[in-house]
């Protein structure tokens, strides 16, 4: 018997699950990512490099920076670009202003529903419509980022390879300095609120992540020095979904907040490390549930450290100036750490600066196999125990937990 | 009120008719007295209906302006706004702004023959010069040559029979041309065989002579009627600066600022909303694009 | 006239003292345009600036702006008393604005623009042309009135013209500021504006053009241009005598709506569209042909609609010059 | 008053137009004021089913599933909505021009399609819409006024100029004309109030064409005397707007 889970909802993007009953017993279970394909990375080859992150940022809306940053990162170390430390601190910056936005939206508009028993935030907001304007006040400040780095909240094109075309003035850049202040005590509040969650889904064994906090030059694991995603990481396809699956070691491993807070603990702000420190051991079980307590910490790693920068490029003063870029024959993987995990970017370019070859993975196909064992495991604990509303409810939950971004899973490509 | 030329004052619709599937006749009046006083307008004239929040149109008056305490505007259903007010109820209130646009010389043609020539919902603003013409009884005769497409199309149907019937006492001749064979068409035209029949506007003119010396055209219709309508007329030898027709244009002021209604070249521009809507066909040969 | 002199070691007290009457606005250089934008110090200006992008008409009939603000059912107007310096206005834009005026202030009145108008105090400044410049060929180069103080430029100052009461209470209130004209002056007055008239590059010659133009009509040089022209209407945004615009309502929140108005442009489809769907001027051709006629309308009272500023000429995209159309044009018939 | 029924139904794409209707914020609960929320996958897991006023399908049909929830989609909403670029123009996702099977070749190393891909298209070229709101995402204020207007009972207005105009209303110093850089605003359907430009960036087109009597021959003209290449340019008029409706 094979009972399907309705699409799932509040999540990005169009998936299902299926669980196999057998014997009695759940046999197997499988993610079924129903978004239609949506081949980009045909889309860039043969293209000019200078357009190619507009292009990639529509991968996804919800991370469209990291995007454009991991698509630029990847094409300048192609070329052997350097840029100068204002436009790596400008893109972190980004960064941080997608984690915001992202991680907010998730949190209060997606899983804060599931605390307290309603289908959507809009619902919630009878009864805490407090809560649902913090999750506003913080993801507009993201928004607020991104707009001002990226050019629009949604899909701007302002990250080029070399730099920028519009930079921040003194004004942005001291409102996003009081603004990520001000909102602090809201984010504090937030790792209370997501401290309740239970533990729920598998404990994941391994755990990649990008060598720097939000982005790196390789990739970090927790028992390996740093490698190349082409190095440990092997992916397949599936016949009953448009995502692949990768293993680290032949093992389901997970990327996102969980992950970076393990593995990169030392990197945090002061008052992030201290709430790390706190539920240090209820994080280090591994549960993937406790990805939204990672999240919630991240919301005050993300303040504070949007803060510390506003103010590093104040004193420093911004000279704006863009490196030139000369395109070469190269080939070049940017690494970057979208809001749900880690996000490649790989591209071969030719003499001309035309895209040869392009490859890339997003968080979501990281962590489909993490998703599967952690439904196979939540539907072992859960079938023939609770209902079969219940169970399906908390698988939903489950995948949930991953934050998934399933239109960016469905499009990682081999050139 | 403030000398806010784009303000539009509240009227309250008194009364809304159905003319026909696609026309509307709204009854308004201004809900200050005030205003409504002060409102006086010619036959040829124009207002600016506001719906507030969703945008202004321009729409003729149609009633004539000896009927005092209230006016008339009879609107088609084509689009965006105009759809929206076929959906508002009586009682509800609406804003105003006008009367703008020249009107017909009415006080120059005294004592003078008028032919009033309407197609569809030219009928509009001539019936307005219709009712003037017949209430003030300050003109020799008035002709009335309509064309419609059907008989539910008669826009004022009433008002029409009415006049094919007891026009004459007026000095007033009706004549009507529809184009769409209909029961109640040939049951009207057996009733006033020698003015009613089947066909286009300018064959109603077959059999009439006119006084050219002493008389006017006023045109209103589509764009395609003019030239058909005006070509008649010159062959019976009337004075280009005899023939007056009202012309429409997009608007958003209506008072000679926002542009659109702009037409002409380097040597004669002019406004519609400010400079017409009534042109001579005089102007139209000396300004292009006129019609 | 009254004529008296600025001297350059007094520019900037005389600059200062011009916020008693206003906040000043003043060409800066911005990327590769010059905009209006509001200035503290006189070192932000860019006095020897060639032409802004949008003319200074958009402080007075602007881009974009609330007519009417919904309470209730009712409209009410949005209150602006800003006082204004525009400061380093050129000949040509004070006459662009002249022609605004006959639009905008003829009866009824645009009460919006009327009232910036009043609270804007004009400076004109000298300029030299640019490969753009055509206003000398329409008599704009120069302007008699449209403004309360005109700058001409000096070798060691300025030579002030003075254009109104309000100029001359400028003048008279910062007396310690200014000083006489002397001789000298005069001539180096004169011999910079016989430099200037030698260097236009571009010239339109008036005599007949309007009735050359219409006799024109049917030219094929209008669809030459109108098949290259790409109607994005960038010559009638930058254009300081262009004046139509749309307007539209719209929802700020549930209940809230404000009235807006924006500049229009008559290369668009549906500026001669009326309902039913019958278009005055359907096709590019026409609207092409259409707003070469509107810019050289001649009113016997004010001239052509255009003031030779070149700002289409920059600005459009496909490189179409005004004057060459109309030159070529006008050649056509013969 | 009754409230309306609104349903969002997400069809294949980044996500970003579902998104921007969140990125609306406190005007939503304006819009909450007449819509009621049935279905809307990404923001809540109520599922009414039934009847609604008004439905909004963001995304391309690029699988059987998609084209399933777009039939029930029309057939359950008074009045439709295409809402972004994907589901009026075909955006991105639509212009790789290459047989299905290859594509699905090339990306998932075998030509089986047990997922019913389709050929990814607009939602227009399935299905009649009431209005199609463009853009890569959409300008938020945008549907906001449509969504105030269908709620007040009238037809909402769509911008009918090209990006250049919103430009110009914003004085951003002109790239095509300063920088040339290829700015495709001239042929592009304004309405996102220049935002890219604002960046200094030449517009990429992602409102698609400017219906009507537009010049791409001439824009394709003045890119080439730029010097970019014909190939460049083509591909770059086709990038959103491969399924110009
Ligand atoms: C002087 C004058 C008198 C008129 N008298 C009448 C009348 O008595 N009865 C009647 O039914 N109609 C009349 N019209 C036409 C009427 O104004 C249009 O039918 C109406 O504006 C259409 O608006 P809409 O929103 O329904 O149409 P849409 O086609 O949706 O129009 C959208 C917008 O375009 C503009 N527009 C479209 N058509 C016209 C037009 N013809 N004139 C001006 N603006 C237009 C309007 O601003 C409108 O809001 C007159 C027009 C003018 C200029
Ligand atoms: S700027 Fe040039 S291309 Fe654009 S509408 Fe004007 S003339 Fe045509
Ligand atoms: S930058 Fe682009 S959109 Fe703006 S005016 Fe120039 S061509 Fe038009
Ligand atoms: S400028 Fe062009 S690419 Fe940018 S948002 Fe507008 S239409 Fe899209």
């Amino acid at each position: 018997m094979i009972i399907e889970t309705r699409e799932f909802t509040r999540v990005e993007g169009n998936g299902k699950a299926e669980i196999v009953i057998e014997d009695g017993g759940v046999k197997d279970v499988r993610l079924k990512i129903v978004e239609g394909p949506r081949f980009f990375e045909l889309l860039t080859l043969g293209r000019h490099y200078y357009d190619v992150p507009d292009l990639e940022a529509r991968i996804c809306a919800i991370c469209y920076l990291s995007h454009s940053v991991a698509s630029v990162l990847g094409i300048e170390r192609a070329f052997g670009v350097e840029v100068p430390e204002e436009v790596m601190l400008l893109r972190e910056l980004g960064l941080i202003g997608e984690l915001l936005e992202s991680h907010a939206l998730h949190l209060y508009l997606l899983v804060a529903p599931d605390l307290f028993g309603y289908p959507d935030a809009i619902r919630m907001a009878i009864k805490h419509g407090e809560l649902v304007k913090e999750g506003l006040a913080i993801k507009a400040l993201g928004n607020r980022i991104r707009d001002l780095v990226g050019g629009r909240e949604i899909h701007g094109i302002n990250v080029k390879p070399g730099g920028f075309e519009r930079w921040p003035g003194v004004e942005d850049l001291e409102v996003i300095e009081r603004e990520s202040n001000g909102l602090l005590t809201l984010a504090k509040r937030s790792v209370r609120l997501f401290n309740q969650i239970t533990p729920y889904g598998a404990q994941a064994r391994h755990f990649i992540a990008t060598n720097g906090y939000l982005w790196g030059e390789k990739l970090t694991s927790d028992d390996e020095e740093e490698f190349h995603y082409t190095e440990r990481i092997e992916e397949h396809s599936l016949v009953y979904s448009f995502a692949k699956r990768s293993r680290y070691k032949g093992e389901p491993f997970l990327v996102g907040s969980l992950s970076r807070l393990l593995l990169k603990s030392e990197m945090l702000t002061p008052t992030a490390k201290r709430f790390f420190e706190e539920h240090k051991n209820k994080l280090e079980t591994g549960y993937v549930s406790y990805n939204n307590l990672a999240q919630a910490i991240e919301l005050v790693y993300a303040l504070e450290r949007a803060n510390k920068i506003a103010k590093t490029l104040l004193d420093m003063g911004i000279e704006g100036e863009n490196v030139p870029v000369e395109p070469r024959e190269g080939e070049g993987i940017g690494y970057v750490e979208a809001p749900r995990g880690v996000l490649v970017h790989h591209y071969r370019i030719n003499g001309e600066g035309k895209i040869e070859y392009s490859n890339i993975i997003t968080p979501t196909a990281f962590n489909h196999a993490m998703m599967e064992v952690s439904l196979f495991e939540e539907a072992q604990k859960l079938y023939g125990e609770a209902g079969e509303g219940e169970m399906l409810q908390r698988l939903e939950e489950t995948v949930r937990a991953f934050d998934p971004c399933i239109s960016c899973s469905v499009h990682f490509v081999r050139g | 009120m403030s000398e806010n030329p784009y303000q539009t004052h509240d009227a309250r619709i008194l009364e809304v008719k159905d003319l026909t599937p696609r026309e509307k006749l709204f009854t308004m009046r201004f809900l200050d007295p005030k205003v409504g006083e002060n409102f006086e307008f010619k036959p040829g004239q124009f207002v600016i209906v506001d719906l507030r929040g969703f945008g202004e149109f321009p729409i003729s008056l149609c009633s004539s302006p000896t009927r005092k305490g209230y006016f008339q505007l009879c609107i088609r259903k084509v689009g965006r706004m105009t759809k929206f007010i076929h959906k508002i109820k009586e009682g509800e209130v609406v804003g105003i702004r006008g009367p703008y646009g020249n009107g017909f010389p009415m006080k120059n043609m005294e004592g003078s023959n008028l032919i009033l020539v309407a197609g569809g919902l030219g009928m509009a603003p001539l019936r307005s010069v219709l009712w003037y013409a017949i209430d003030t009884g300050r003109y020799e005769h008035i002709w009335l040559l309509y064309g419609t497409k059907a008989y539910e199309d008669i826009l004022f149907r009433d008002e029409i029979v009415h006049l094919l019937k007891h026009g004459e006492s007026m000095n007033c001749t009706v004549k009507l041309a529809y184009e769409v064979e209909s029961p109640s068409c040939i049951y009207l035209e057996q009733g006033f065989s020698d003015r009613v029949c089947r066909g286009v506007v300018t064959d109603l003119f077959r059999g009439e002579s006119f006084d050219v010396e002493n008389t006017y055209a006023l045109i209103c219709g589509p764009p395609v009627m003019y030239k058909f309508v005006i070509r008649e007329l010159l062959d019976r030898k009337l004075s280009p600066g005899r023939i007056y027709m009202t012309l429409e244009r997009r608007m958003r002021c209506g008072v000679g600022k926002c542009g659109h209604c702009v037409v002409g070249t380097s040597v004669s521009m002019k406004y519609i909303c400010k400079d017409g809507p009534v042109f001579t066909y005089w102007d139209a040969l000396s300004t292009r694009g006129l019609i | 006239m009254r004529y008296v002199k600025l001297p350059s070691e007094n520019f900037e007290g005389f600059f200062e003292s011009l916020k008693l009457w206003g906040n000043i606005y003043a060409p800066v250089k911005n990327g590769g345009i010059y905009t209006f934008q509001p200035v503290e110090s006189a070192s932000e200006v860019d006095l020897h600036y060639t032409r802004t992008m949008l003319p200074p008409k958009k402080f007075f009939f602007r881009p974009r702006e609330t007519l009417l603000m919904m309470e209730g059912k009712k409209w009410i107007e949005p209150s602006d008393g800003e006082k204004a310096v525009l400061f380093g206005v050129h000949s040509c834009d004070i006459h662009g604005l002249k022609i605004l005026d006959k639009v905008y202030l003829d009866e009824p009145m645009d009460p919006y623009y009327k009232k910036r108008r009043e609270n804007t105090l004009i400076i004109g400044i000298s300029c030299m042309p640019d490969e753009y410049c055509f206003c000398k060929s329409l008599g704009t180069h120069f302007t008699m009135d449209g403004f309360d103080l005109f700058l001409h430029e000096l070798p060691d100052g300025w030579l002030v013209r003075i254009g109104s009461v309000r100029g001359h209470e400028i003048a008279w209130e910062n007396g310690e500021v200014f000083e006489e004209v002397t001789d000298d002056d005069l001539a180096n007055f004169k011999e910079f504006e016989e430099k200037r008239a030698e260097s236009f590059q571009k010239e339109l010659p008036q005599e007949g053009l309007a009735d050359m133009l219409d006799l024109a009509y049917n030219s094929p040089v209008w669809k030459k241009y109108a098949e290259i022209c790409l109607a994005c209407g960038n010559c009638n945004m930058v254009c300081p005598t262009c004046r139509c615009y749309d307007v539209c309502d719209r929802w700020m929140d549930a209940y809230k709506a404000i009235r807006e108005r924006r500049y229009d442009s008559c290369f668009m489809e549906n500026h001669g569209l009326v309902a039913g769907g019958h278009n005055f001027r359907p096709t590019r051709l026409d609207r092409f042909r259409h707003r070469y006629y509107c810019k050289s309308y001649f009113d016997p009272s004010s001239g052509y609609n255009c003031v030779g500023c070149g700002r289409c000429d920059e600005f459009c995209p496909a490189k179409i010059e005004h004057v060459k159309v109309l030159e070529e044009v006008r050649g056509s018939l013969k | 008053m009754m409230k309306k029924k609104l349903a969002i139904f997400e069809l294949t794409d980044c996500g970003g137009c579902a998104l921007n209707i969140l990125f609306l914020y406190e005007r939503l609960f304006d819009l909450l004021e007449f819509y009621e929320i049935g279905e809307f996958h990404m923001a809540s897991s109520a599922h009414e089913g039934g009847h609604y006023d008004v439905g909004i399908v963001t995304g391309t049909v690029s699988s059987h599933r998609d084209l399933e929830l777009l039939k029930e989609a029309r057939n359950r909403s008074d009045y439709l909505m295409a809402l972004g670029t994907c589901a009026t123009h075909g955006c991105l996702q639509a212009s790789v021009e290459m047989p299905l099977k290859e594509k699905l070749k090339a990306i998932y190393g075998n030509e089986g399609n047990p997922m019913r891909a389709l050929e990814p298209k607009p939602v227009v070229e399935y299905v009649a819409v009431d209005l199609a709101i463009p853009g890569c995402p959409y300008d938020k204020n945008e549907l906001f006024q449509a969504l105030m207007d269908i709620a007040k009972g009238i037809e909402p207005t769509t911008p009918d100029y090209p990006v250049c105009i919103e430009c110009k209303l914003n004085e951003y110093e002109c790239v095509l004309v300063k920088k040339g850089l290829p700015c495709l605003g001239p042929i592009t359907l304004g309405g996102c109030n220049a935002v890219c430009i604002r960046s200094g960036l030449g517009c990429i087109g992602c409102r698609g064409p400017l219906p009507g009597e537009v010049n791409p021959a001439g824009e394709f003209e003045i890119l080439r005397e730029l010097g970019y290449g014909e190939d460049y340019i083509v591909r770059k008029f086709k990038t959103f707007a491969r399924w110009e409706p």
